[in-house]
């Protein structure tokens, strides 16, 4: 993945705000362009695929519903290695990547709740349970709510985002737990099929539609995350501007 | 007055979000009681609406007390209270204010929890219906609260004490009707009515109430 | 209720969410980009814009 | 006409502060409050604006052309230690809320948010939101609002604190605008305002300790 | 040290009462959901320990916010940052004093509400020594998050919402460790070992990161 | 010997406030800082104080009788704008409680409460609770805080804003006499002190942003 070494990389000069912004400027354009066709193609091929023997046609929710709760989780890992990035190499670049990230992260786990919610009815005969598996990505989704407001709330951002990034890192325990909840608890939820040690066991004509919505999303996520980086750039830029402009005028007289 | 009411929510919205965090803090309490009382379904949604009514009435109280203080704290008070306009009409624009900042995102986000609590849809429908009704009567009664405390230079807290009780009777009809429309043979409507009545109430005496002990508190 | 109930909502409110999220975030890029040509027409330039050193993100 | 107390008397807590004080001020008067710490100003503007009920006493506007008296607390405007602004609102927000929320006295006479901000000297940066400028730019936006609505009666609690000489000067400017116009001022203060023609009321207080009065 | 912790103690005596409307509204929270629930006295009894648990952790979270911020708006707080003393042991008795004003009261309060949740003996003696062991807990952790707030404009909420999620394990150890005083074949020490090792490990933690916080914030 | 500063910098927010600033003050010395709104001189205390890391550069102070240096804000009283009183209690219980948690680090150097009152000019009224007292009354309050604990380094930041003719008076002889005993103050400014023998440290403010700096 080229884009999350490049919120790593500080050596290269990828990392320079200004030169981030020229390469949003070249880059955006094409990745959004892949995103919808991919959006297209596994639409396409999730809406065509055969049903299963045992849930019917429902497990079509799952090309919308495993993708999302994957990409949950992904937004989360890299908002963890940026906060490394924030403390250890206190980069600014790396503030900005887990700033932005936040709130697609929120975005992802909340239809990931929601569709799986959808499903656990037909399914389970209800729409939640208190599982391991679905508290832990509850928990999730409160964890990025709360550092959203936890960013709007200070007012500079090289402190907010040092705690925010600690909170990350504290948070990040969270991460193996919904992973692994399905086995080390015994749960209502499905255990992983795809990601797993020996192989996936699911049926092919799953997951072919799976994958591809799967890296729908995955360029869904680097698009917006870039382009949020790049709003959350400009939008220090004003801020730290007006901050000038303040001080100008009072040296002006 | 609107000019007042556009400044309030823009306060609420803008700076760090009374709304998100309200919300969000309704959460927590709500995503905290199955780790206490275990998850246990059926009981769950017994006590659901109990839960969800509760944790908005905690999320209601928790940023009243800033109101008034607020606005003292920054020498705002005073011009408003130098004012020509019913000092009433203000408080009651500025409590409006403060429901739809953060009241009414309770509202909205209490479905969802609903949920999670394992209610039915009756009774999520009721709970946000009475929910609805209820929590302006919150807000009217916490901000007679917020202008008693203002008032003393010691002792802020000493007010929420005496509001507290005040907000007993919204929350046990905000609860007996949600339950009453879940339950046959209990009626719906004797509760919710008085629900009603209630925030009607306390919409007229609360901003008089609080008008009054602004009046006082000026030094 | 049926099963292409449940798919259809699904679909839709990951549909609705992905979408909310993409407007928000060209909706604010649009926004901080006025506000840099508002400041600019003001005339407040970056004090750096010449030599765009490095260090700064904002 | 114009501003009129008599026989004020207020007291905190326990103590009377001050007895028996009388004044009137025509259009385009100005009164200066001095006075050891402790002596009673800030109580005495609060009590001319109202926000304190009097011990005994009264004080009321009469406008020029007639009209009847009302209370002058509601065509004044009050500044005191603080500046009544919101940091998280940009200045011209919170210019523009008090301009509608004061109303305009004078039937329009007030300025407009932008013509205010040029008039304190700091035109170009009425977009910041307040909370960024510096504690002497926070100052002057608050003189700002006194132009934004107009109000026949300024009452000011130590305008000048913490301002350096450049905002001092301005600040004279400001007030003799408004006497010339046909305003009234009345300001409590350390430091000589630069005013000419003012009178002047020295509160005696008392003194600081009430054991001082008792004897 | 004395001196601060008698301040502290004096101030939430004296400005009204942290303590009294902590208990206020631990027994609003406990008294509602008996309404909820209904008079189903086994049923009561049942959740009753949970219950109490969780009314004692949101009332404690209540003032805490304010611990640091207090301190900060009356510029103590730089005075306190500029000490020799060891920062983390001027937060460990300001935590200490904290709850000597507003935990032990809830502790004390805790009898008389498991009463009404038609608790027996046993249970009631559990809840309270559960609580007497666990509720510093809650302190010390929200130290922390009233120290990392102390930055915040108007951070209040947001403190509680930090907090919760670290309170919880000390909630599921309670409350497991007051269940199994009651039901026999689970042993009651274990999980109540657990409480008192919670309990020790953030009186460690807690003030040495909300010194740390504080130490960032001042500015 | 005494407060020594090297080569200070400190930055709010991106820009640098100053750089470069260095002094030394020998026991019973004074450095008065000036300059216009905003210009950092409340920085500039705040980094002497220790509460604010300083962007390059080190303060420290050593003792008279030898001794080895230690951090400054470890042997002064900071006065900030805010008086560190709380308005629930007494002024006698805030200041004993000061006096016990500073500690004497002059072993007994510090006034005892009474006495302090006494010396501020408010004797009669230590039993009121802080947050009656007057503007100026709380002021002076703050002073006595410095009295009641030794310290031989005093940071002020504009200690006599708000402040009445005579009180100015009375902190001038409460500085001299501090320095008299070998005291050392730092004090921010916009009014002259009164202060003979002072030096004066002009702040420009703005010393332009990291870019500039390494360009
Ligand atoms: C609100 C409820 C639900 C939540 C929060 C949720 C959450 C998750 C998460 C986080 C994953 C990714 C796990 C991993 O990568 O190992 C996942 C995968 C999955 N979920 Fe759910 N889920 C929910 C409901 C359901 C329901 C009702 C079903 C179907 C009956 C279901 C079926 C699946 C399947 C098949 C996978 C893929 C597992 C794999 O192949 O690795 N989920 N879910
Ligand atoms: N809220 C209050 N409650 C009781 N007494 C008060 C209160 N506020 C002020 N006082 C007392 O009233 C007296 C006068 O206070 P006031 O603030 O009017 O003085 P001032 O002349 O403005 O002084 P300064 O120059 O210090 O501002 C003081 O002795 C003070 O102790
Ligand atoms: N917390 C802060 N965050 C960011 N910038 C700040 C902060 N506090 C002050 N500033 C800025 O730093 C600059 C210097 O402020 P400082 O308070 O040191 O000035 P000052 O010389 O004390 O001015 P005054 O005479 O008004 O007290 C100002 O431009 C101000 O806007
Ligand atoms: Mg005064
Ligand atoms: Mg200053």
């Amino acid at each position: 993945m080229s884009t999350t070494s490049l919120v790593l990389n500080k050596v290269t000069g990828l990392a320079n705000p200004t030169r981030f912004l020229a390469l949003c400027r070249s880059i955006l354009p094409w990745m959004s362009g892949i995103t919808a066709l991919l959006f297209a193609v596994g639409l396409y091929m999730s809406f065509s695929s055969t049903s299963d023997y045992q849930q019917g046609y429902t497990v079509r929710i799952m090309y919308v519903h495993v993708p999302a709760a994957w990409l949950a989780m992904m937004c989360y890992s890299v908002m963890a290695v940026s906060a490394i990035g924030t403390l250890v190499w206190r980069h600014p670049l790396a503030d900005v990547s887990h700033k932005a990230a936040a709130p697609l992260g929120a975005a992802f786990t909340l239809i990931s709740l929601i569709t799986g919610s959808l499903w656990g009815k037909p399914m389970w005969g209800t729409w939640w349970v208190w599982d391991a598996r679905l508290t832990s990505v509850f928990i999730l989704f409160i964890m990025y709510l709360g550092l959203i407001a936890l960013n709007r709330a200070m007012d500079e951002p090289a402190k907010a985002a040092r705690v925010s990034a600690v909170l990350i890192l504290v948070g990040f325990v969270n991460i193996p737990i919904i992973k692994f909840s399905v086995e080390w608890w015994n749960t209502l939820h499905q255990p992983a099929s795809v990601v797993r040690m020996d192989g996936p066991t699911i049926d092919p004509s799953f997951l072919w539609p799976l994958l591809v919505m799967a890296t729908a999303f995955t360029m869904l996520f680097f698009t917006l995350h870039i382009a949020a980086m790049r709003n959350e750039i400009w939008r220090r830029r004003v801020t730290s501007q007006r901050r000038m402009a303040a001080r100008m005028a009072g040296r002006e007289e | 007055m609107m000019s007042l009411f556009l400044r309030d929510l823009k306060l609420s919205v803008r700076a760090g979000g009374g709304a998100l965090i309200g919300v969000l803090f309704f959460m927590t309490v709500v995503a905290v009681v199955p780790f206490g009382v275990g998850p246990d379904l059926n009981l769950l949604s017994r006590i659901g609406p109990a839960i969800v009514w509760i944790g908005a009435l905690l999320a209601a109280l928790l940023g009243l007390d800033r109101l008034f203080q607020a606005e003292r704290d920054d020498g705002s008070l005073d011009l408003i209270l130098m004012q020509e306009t019913p000092l009433a009409l203000t408080v009651f624009v500025k409590c409006l204010a403060h429901w739809a900042g953060t009241g009414l995102p309770l509202v909205i986000a209490s479905p969802l929890l609903s949920l999670f609590m394992n209610m039915n849809e009756v009774a999520i429908g009721a709970v946000m219906l009475t929910l609805l009704v209820g929590s302006p009567a919150i807000t009217f009664i916490g901000a007679v609260g917020a202008a008693v405390a203002v008032a003393l230079p010691r002792g802020g807290l000493l007010v929420s004490i005496l509001v507290l009780p005040f907000t007993i009777p919204v929350l046990i009809f905000g609860v007996s009707a949600t339950y009453a429309a879940v339950e046959d043979p209990a009626p719906f409507l004797p509760p919710f009515m008085i629900l009603a009545a209630l925030t009607l109430l306390f919409a007229a005496l609360g901003p008089l109430a609080a008008a009054g002990a602004l009046r006082q508190s000026s030094d | 209720m049926s099963h292409t109930f449940y798919i259809l909502a699904s679909y839709l409110v990951a549909g609705a969410i992905s979408l909310g999220l993409c407007l928000w975030v060209w909706l604010d890029g649009r926004a901080r980009q006025r506000e840099i040509a508002e400041l600019e027409a003001a005339g407040h330039r970056r004090r750096s814009a010449a030599k765009t050193a490095g260090g700064e993100v904002a | 006409m114009g501003l009129i107390a008599e026989n004020l008397a207020a007291r905190r807590g326990e103590d009377l502060l001050f007895v028996d004080i009388s004044f009137s001020l025509d259009e385009g008067g100005a009164l200066i409050l001095t006075g050891a710490n402790g002596s009673g100003k800030s109580t005495l503007l609060r009590v001319v604006a109202g926000l304190l009920r009097p011990d005994s006493g009264s004080v009321s506007y009469t406008p020029q052309g007639g009209g009847e008296a009302r209370p002058a607390g509601e065509a004044a405007h009050y500044l005191g230690h603080r500046n009544a602004m919101k940091p998280e609102l940009t200045v011209e927000e919170n210019l523009s809320f008090w301009k509608d929320f004061l109303g305009d006295a004078g039937g329009g006479a007030g300025l407009c948010v932008g013509e205010a901000a040029e008039t304190v000297g700091l035109g170009g940066i009425a977009h910041l939101p307040f909370g960024y400028l510096s504690a002497g730019q926070q100052r002057r936006f608050a003189f700002a609002k006194l132009l934004v609505a107009w109000r026949p009666v300024w009452i000011l609690d130590e305008p000048t604190a913490a301002l350096d000489a450049a905002a001092d000067r301005m600040f004279a400017s400001l007030v003799s605008g408004h006497l010339a116009r046909g305003g009234i001022v009345l300001a409590a203060t350390h430091q000589p305002l630069g005013l000419e023609g003012a009178k002047e009321l020295r509160m005696k207080g008392f003194a600081g300790t009430p054991q001082d009065r008792a004897a």
